[in-house]
């Protein structure tokens, strides 16, 4: 009896040294993650001079400092000195307008995600549940679409966008976009586990194929639909390339990663202060969407029936 | 009455933003019915090439841009920049606007300009003076040539500097090379030929290679550069004049001085290229008035006034004398670092472009090989002169 | 089903819009690669293959070879390993588990051009943390390492610009950006496991973790499995956007890092030459289709689907 | 004419023939179940008369009017389906109104938030008959819940609901029982026969329970490897198939088939035991089939046994009994009582109900012998 | 000592108490089938037991060994799920030596492949044990497939198999039989039964079908929301439940149960009329459980009901008699001879065995009142 008493504290203290261990694995893991975050919010903390000689600690003296701008458009030093934090984040959102760039981001990426279920969602569908000639054929070409770098051919997709005289609009932003094969074949994998009876059960209610798109398969397949979300939001949200090569005239237009280059100087000094307060109000409502989404974002991603 | 809108470019926002907001107001008071409209800032010289490139393509080319130096010769070449000639033919006292020779050979092609440079910047050696008093320089005594340099190096490294020094081999287009080429009053591509194959040519390179040798230079990237400068580890550091600014903002607690950029002999360089941009008129409208505009603009940004706010609010120089030598007679004395460069002036030769649609890959085989001096992948400069050379005029031919 | 056409409305405009926006331009990229077009130009001239001789000739593409597939078979198994391993760690916390997705989702949420500066201040060769870290354990034992005693007497590696370094290093930053989303994906495999399956195991007398992940989880997250490395070599294949932020002139140290995305950027936009960039393209894809393949026929063979 | 007629339906799925020409016709108002074994086409038949698979050949009639054109939606039949298929994300109520939705209001007044508005009537009316069915199946308080909260039983009734609430031509179900426990198996098989009752409507049923098949359907047809074999009311099925396999398939336990022979002197002999005489002829061999309740331990019995086995239900006893002569056990049905004075292990006598013998070919037909029942029975 | 005992088990899930002190002693080679309604904690139990989950009070003992901190892996118990859980990407033979393997090779020779070279002769025996062991399932010919090649019934076998490998101390069986079909439902009884007595080993079976629990085990235990009500061999529980709930949840077609009382003269009246007499005393109101079986049509029968619903299942004939003096209906079971003489909506008469009457307290309680065997029938 008292062998089985100690046995049980053995056991607990297995069971306890094994979580600690787990958890200590994960949170130095977790520490190597986050470093850069770390900095990247300390950054926007601080003032030039901190920054460079990575001086001042996590968030700096916050002595207040000279405003380089504001002195050479003429004003007196006394009015030109800003204290680190208000002045990263107030030049974020004054000088790279990122209240506006924000909104195009929202506009954009909302615009893409809806046009992409739009077009994946029926696709998928018919890969999925419909017996047609040629579907093998199709499936194959999104499994090669998926294959296809975006960056290989921005060029040609330029020129055809300037032909119809799209480039800085925000079609030009969206456009390219409209197609997902990720999410044709993300949503293809989740719509085979969906059981057949449903859609027949939905066909002898009178709905149409159509019908049975958006009032059965949509509604079932929220999860699989926020996992896609969250990625093609996260990718078209910090995408930089794209809005850079489109959008060479009108600044009104720019997404929010087209913000930083506002603090670029490149061989002439980057303006980082304010540059990573940009970043870190960028990164914001990705993480807040995530938190949101998280629970039933991984239920969502179905891989079973894989093939 | 409608205003005519003239579209810009630039590059680099975070350094011309504030030096356009200083001069539009006063263009704006001489041309009420002009209205500027401000394009999406290039990120670099590079993206801004390339966007013009596309803009051509697409038919959304603005009406002035500004291009670095050694990119106007490819817009020329494709057709996209426009000549000033029948523009400058029209003004009564062109010459009387400080513009001078040296300044208008940057831009000129053939027989016509193309370009009015805007903001000009020249090598200089930079100096934090409280490591090198470690080795005891003072400002009288800076080293001047480069085995005084390399020299210095090995006295900072005896007084506890591991990192005495950096070198911007790295700047776009080759500049640094173009640098040790002029000063020894050496173009570095004459007409379709690359002049690496010459005597002058494996001494720039064996400069460079003493220089990162002797020096045992990290190979930094700019922002890793301008962070150890200002965080007081580098003594010396070798850059252009326009990160002046940049650096006086991020320094640390020292005295930060400025000095020529050393020479190859006790004679100092005979000759350094010019960096910066130009602007260039690439309007593709019919209208007079509006090309009349555009040009107003042009001119207006690149003399007097317009120009002398480049030197206010940057590490760069005016193009123009008049704004030097006139306008901006106290601002230098009130601000020595950026003065060296304006003491140069006189050196002043042009940032050369690699002729043909493979220009730019040219550049990019040099960076290579002088980065392979940096890394140490290259160690005999005379086999390296060869392969370059050979790679090089393969692409130019 | 009598007779439909509805399957014609819904692949229609998926299948108009794939032609359009991605199989078009392949083609135009292979039509271009076999000439000497460049933006700007009026027209183009047909060379042959001599843009592709040129890939498979210089020396800077022999590095582009290596470089890119240094990265990719660091990379892959690094994301998958990883992504797993923390999976299987997060899975078997119940709580608590959310935070740590949360965190190790991060990096696949954040901008990575501005992650990259901020990279690029971590490993500053001097004032950087990583640097300045490592320089603490400077005199302790750990000198006993000579790859250590070397750093501590002369300078740590200058991680993003020492060509022995720099590709390594980008490859770590590409596992610390990427794992996050393997991990999600294992996580949602996991879930999907039936626990009968862990309880037969234990019945079966399977005691410890190892046997249990040998017996049921390994082989039941097979399809998992062959989507995550499916897309992970897909993603890193395409690495791009850090070696640019990183490296936007040139590729690296003596083009160590000049990954084949990076190539056919250079090439077709920073340099003009499209024609070039094409045939890069070309052989990119070639490439990854072969490798995909390969990559599926063998793990095919030894994944059930339940 | 017959409310619903198939003729000739063949199927195949690749190479496979799933269904080899079935001709079925059912009559208005009928309860007619499809019953065999798992994988035999009832599913198959069910969704080509449905109209949710289409024939290789074959002509599908609903009211006289061909349909093999018309699609699943248009041809007015409603379905319950084994895994219920239930509409997750909608409340029991809404479940049971999309039918009718679909039907009966226009693309407006099927708008998530402004269609009741659009269609105020046409959606009072719907509720309203919603609740009619709902009160009727007795759901009225889950219409506010999702599926994902119901037990088995309560979903099962709400699938029943969705396709009362419509007027269809026929009730379709495929195994609509099968995921129940088997103690609400069997209560709901009396509420589903109550209903047919009371709707009044044509039912077609499938299921591989034959006590499900044999308690609830006016005609059976019996399905084996996408043939029917046999069609008729349980009774007929149940004590004069058409075949070996028909019997052995209904009846549980299954039918008891031994090997016999008639003689040339027609006698009819069983494990060597003449059972009765019938016309002299062809000596043949014959399989013999007798249900467990037909046999009967008796002290005096011409056939002995070893019990090998006893099934105690309570109210029966099964006792399975090895015989010297035979491989197979025989199953007899014994009264719950002798349960005391049978232990596993005794040898029993037993003995047969010679009125309820059922004599099949080798071939497995059915064969009744002339004469056999004039005969006196032999002792 | 028993082989298992289990011991004032308490366990809750959050706030709700699952098991509410459960005991149970199970004998050596007993088979012993827990049974009751879905949701009554049959599996919590049984998991418990494996080991599976732990109780929050309570002990478990193994063969007089307190188990409770002994983990699944140790007790050497092996168990069925009902789900099978049959490693989908193991072929049949691996499924069958995993617990073999996993007990007796070290992990050189679990290795993929150097281990059959490493362990040679285990390896070889482990083969041979599965092999002897496919032969007594007669699943041989299977044993190179993968579980998603198989039925139902083959996949039963194998799960079957892979606890057979082993000499556990005892097989436990979480409904093994509720994902096959009625047929083979019925068939894989008689096997399990004979299997059970042919290894002679302690067997714990978990249902939900009385049917599966009459028909297999020694003892049955009847559960009902956490406990445990009665413990007993089949027949007793059958006829002789200690309550109402028992009594409700054993027997198909379920017990009749209707309003008596007793008089304070001694007489037990049921529907008005006298059943007996028994000793005078309290007067009092009482139910009466009658089992369809215990019920007969006579002619002359003292009570009278109309049929409402008749299910003829060829071998047993149920009628469903509405009572004038009662909502629900009284199942009676009839010969199918007469089926023909009974349709829907006659009035029938009908009778009952008075010494099968069960007598319940109102609140549910069995009573048995003294005197009542002993007294005369009242005709
Ligand atoms: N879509 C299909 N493709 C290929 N074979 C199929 C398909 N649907 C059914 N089958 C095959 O057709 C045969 C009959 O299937 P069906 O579903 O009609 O059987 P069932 O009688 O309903 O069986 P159960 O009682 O198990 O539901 C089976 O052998 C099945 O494997
Ligand atoms: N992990 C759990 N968390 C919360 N509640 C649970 C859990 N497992 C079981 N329960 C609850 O405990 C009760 C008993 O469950 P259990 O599985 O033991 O029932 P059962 O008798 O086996 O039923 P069935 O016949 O349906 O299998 C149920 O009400 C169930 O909802
Ligand atoms: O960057 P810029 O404008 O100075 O021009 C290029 C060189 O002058 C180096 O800075
Ligand atoms: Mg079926
Ligand atoms: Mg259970």
């Amino acid at each position: 009896m008292t062998e089985a008493v100690a046995d049980t504290k053995a056991l607990a203290l297995r069971f306890s040294t094994k979580t600690a261990l787990t958890h200590a694995v994960l949170i130095l893991g977790a520490l190597i993650v986050l470093l850069p975050f770390y900095t990247m919010l300390s950054l926007s903390l601080k003032a030039p001079a901190e920054i460079m000689q990575q001086t001042g600690g996590f968030i700096g003296t916050q002595a207040p400092f000279r405003d380089d701008y504001c002195i050479k458009l003429g004003k007196e030093v006394a009015d030109c000195m800003v204290n680190p934090i208000a002045y990263n984040y107030s030049t974020a959102f004054e000088k790279a307008p990122l209240l506006r760039y924000l909104l195009n981001g929202v506009v954009v990426t909302v615009s893409i995600f809806f046009i992409q279920v739009v077009v994946a969602l029926p696709c998928a569908y018919a890969l999925a549940k419909l017996r047609f000639w040629g579907r093998e054929f199709v499936f194959t070409l999104v499994l090669f679409c998926l294959l296809i770098p975006v960056h290989a051919i921005a060029l040609p997709l330029y020129i055809m966008l300037a032909k119809v005289g799209l480039t800085n609009t925000y079609a030009a932003l969206i456009i390219p976009w409209t197609i997902s094969v990720f999410g044709i074949f993300l949503m293809r994998q989740f719509f085979m586990t969906v059981p057949d009876d449903l859609i027949d059960a939905a066909r002898m209610d009178g709905m149409s194929e159509y019908a049975i798109i958006w009032r059965v398969m949509l509604p079932t397949a929220i999860p699989a639909l926020m996992a896609f979300g969250i990625f093609s939001v996260v990718a078209h949200w910090n995408d930089y390339f794209w809005p850079r090569i489109v959008i060479t005239g009108n600044r009104d237009l720019f997404t929010p990663p087209l913000g930083l280059r506002e603090f670029k100087g490149d061989a002439d000094g980057d303006n980082f202060g304010p540059m990573m307060a940009t970043a870190c109000i960028i990164v914001t409502p990705l993480i807040v969407c995530f938190l949101l989404a998280q629970r039933r974002f991984i239920e969502g991603i179905t891989l079973s029936g894989m093939k | 009455e409608d205003k005519i809108v003239v579209e810009f470019g630039y590059p680099y926002s975070h350094l011309f933003d504030v030096t356009y907001e200083k001069i539009l107001p006063k263009f704006y008071e001489q041309h009420p019915n002009i209205e500027i409209k401000m394009r999406a800032t290039y990120e670099s010289y590079e993206d801004g090439t390339n966007t013009i490139l596309r803009e051509a393509v697409a038919g959304t080319l603005p009406d002035v841009t500004m291009q670095g130096l050694n990119r106007q010769a490819i817009l020329v070449e494709k057709g996209i920049a426009k000549s000033l000639e029948p523009f400058i033919a029209k003004e009564a006292d062109f010459a009387k606007d400080g513009y001078h020779k040296a300044m208008l050979d940057l831009g000129t092609f053939g027989d016509d300009v193309y370009g009015l440079p805007f903001s000009i910047s020249l090598p200089v050696g930079y100096y934090n003076m409280e490591v090198m008093a470690k080795a005891g320089y003072d400002e009288t005594n800076l080293p001047t040539t480069w085995s005084e340099v390399v020299e210095a190096c090995g006295k900072l490294r005896e007084a506890g500097v591991d990192n005495p020094m950096f070198w911007g081999w790295n700047i776009t287009g080759n500049w640094f090379l173009q640098a040790l080429m002029w000063s020894q009053d050496k173009p570095t591509v004459e007409g379709n030929d690359f002049q690496l194959d010459t005597p002058e040519g494996l001494t720039a390179l064996n400069t460079m290679k003493d220089i990162f040798s002797g020096c045992e230079m990290q190979n930094l990237e700019w922002k890793a550069a301008l962070a150890s400068f200002s965080a007081g580890d580098l003594g010396m550091m070798y850059w252009s004049t326009s990160a002046v600014g940049a650096v006086e903002r991020a320094m640390g607690d020292f005295t930060l001085v400025t000095s020529e950029y050393p020479g190859l002999d006790e004679k100092g360089p005979m000759g350094l290229p010019a960096g910066g941009n130009s602007a260039l008129m690439v309007s593709t409208s019919e209208d007079p008035a509006e090309l009349e505009a555009a040009w107003a603009w042009l001119k207006f940004i690149t003399s007097g006034e317009g120009a002398a706010d480049v030197a206010r609010t940057t590490g760069y120089m005016p193009p123009n004398q008049a704004a030097n030598e006139i306008i901006l007679k106290d601002f230098y004395a009130d601000n020595p670092a950026k003065a060296t460069a304006v003491r140069q002036l006189p050196l002043l030769r042009e940032w050369q472009a690699y002729p043909g649609d493979n220009g730019l890959a040219a550049t990019q085989v040099i960076y290579d090989g002088l980065e392979g001096i940096v890394t140490g992948e290259y160690s005999d400069m005379t086999e390296l002169q060869e392969e370059l050379t050979e790679e090089v005029q393969d692409l130019l031919k | 089903m009598i007779k439909s056409h509805a399957h014609i409305w819904f692949i229609g405009p998926a299948l108009v819009l794939m032609t359009v926006i991605l199989l078009i331009p392949i083609l135009i990229a292979m039509g271009l690669s076999v000439t000497d077009y460049s933006l700007g130009n009026m027209g183009a001239e047909f060379v042959g293959f001599e843009n592709y001789e040129k890939i498979f000739t210089r020396s800077a593409y022999e590095k582009m070879f290596g470089a890119t597939f240094r990265y990719v078979f660091v990379v892959v198994p690094l994301t998958v390993g990883l992504g797993l391993g923390s999976a299987l760690l997060i899975h078997s916390l119940g709580r608590f588990g959310d935070i740590y997705k949360t965190i190790y989702f991060l990096p696949v949420m954040a901008a990575l051009i501005a992650m990259a500066i901020v990279w690029e201040f971590a490993f500053h060769p001097t004032i950087g943390v990583i640097n300045s870290t490592l320089e603490r354990g400077c005199g302790t034992w750990l000198e006993l390492w000579t790859w250590y005693a070397k750093g501590c007497e002369r300078s740590f590696p200058l991680w993003l610009q020492d060509r022995d370094y720099a590709i390594w290093t980008v490859s770590f930053i590409g596992v610390w950006q990427g794992f996050g989303f393997n991990m999600v994906l294992y996580l949602a495999g996991l879930t999907s496991i039936p626990r009968s399956l862990y309880d037969a195991a234990e019945m079966d007398g399977a005691k410890r973790g190892w046997d249990r992940f040998r017996l049921v989880t390994w082989p039941l997250l097979g399809p998992t499995t062959v989507f995550v490395v499916t897309i992970s070599f897909i993603r890193s294949f395409q690495v791009f956007d850090m070696v640019e932020a990183f490296y936007p002139q040139g590729g690296g140290p003596s083009k160590s890092v000049f990954v084949m995305m990076f190539a056919i950027y250079e090439k077709g936009i920073q340099q003009n030459l499209m024609g070039i960039g094409a045939a890069i393209t070309v052989v990119f894809l070639a490439f990854v289709m072969v490798l995909t393949l390969i990559q599926r026929w063998l793990v095919e063979r030894r994944t059930h689907y339940a | 004419m017959s409310q619903i007629s198939l003729s000739g339906i063949h199927k195949s799925f690749g190479s496979t023939e799933v269904l080899k020409g079935v001709s079925l016709d059912i009559e208005a108002g009928e309860f007619v179940t499809l019953v065999g074994p798992s994988g035999c086409g009832k599913s198959t038949l069910l969704r080509i008369l449905a109209g949710l698979d289409s024939a290789d050949t074959g002509d599908v009639r609903i009211q006289a009017q061909s349909v093999t054109q018309t699609r699943a939606a248009d041809r007015n039949l409603a379905m319950v389906f084994q895994s219920y298929a239930l509409y997750p994300h909608l409340s029991v109520a809404e479940n049971m109104m999309t039918p009718l939705k679909m039907r009966e209001l226009g693309w407006a007044g099927r708008l998530p938030i402004v269609g009741p508005l659009v269609a105020r009537r046409a959606c009072r009316d719907i509720h309203a008959r919603v609740e009619a069915v709902a009160e009727t199946l007795k759901i009225t308080p889950l219409l506010a819940r999702k599926p994902g909260q119901l037990s088995g039983g309560q979903r099962q009734r709400v699938a029943l609901g969705r396709a009362m609430v419509r007027d269809p031509v026929a009730f379709l179900m495929d195994e609509p029982l099968s995921n129940l426990d088997a103690a609400l198996r069997v209560h709901m098989r009396a509420e589903l026969s109550e209903l047919h009752r009371r709707l009044n409507a044509t039912f077609v049923y499938v299921t591989h329970d034959q006590a499900e098949a044999l308690t609830m359907s006016d005609r059976m047809a019996v399905m084996m490897q996408g043939e029917i074999l046999q069609v008729g009311p349980p009774d007929e099925i149940y004590h004069n198939p058409a075949s070996l396999a028909v019997a052995r398939f209904i009846g549980s336990p299954a039918i008891n088939v031994l090997p016999g022979e008639k003689l040339a002197d027609g006698r009819v002999v069983l494990l060597g035991q003449r059972l009765f005489n019938v016309q002299s002829g062809q000596p043949r061999a014959l399989f013999i089939g007798l249900r467990p309740e037909h046999l009967h331990l008796a002290a005096e019995g011409r056939f002995e046994g070893m019990i090998s086995h006893r099934e105690n239900l309570g109210s029966d006893l099964f006792l399975h009994l090895t015989l010297k002569e035979m491989d197979n056990p025989v199953v007899i049905r014994a009264h719950p009582d002798q349960a005391r004075n049978v232990a596993r292990g005794h040898n029993v006598r037993f003995d047969l109900d010679p009125a309820k013998v059922l004599f099949f070919e080798a071939d497995g037909q059915r064969v009744t012998l002339d004469g056999a029942r004039q005969l006196e029975v032999a002792q």
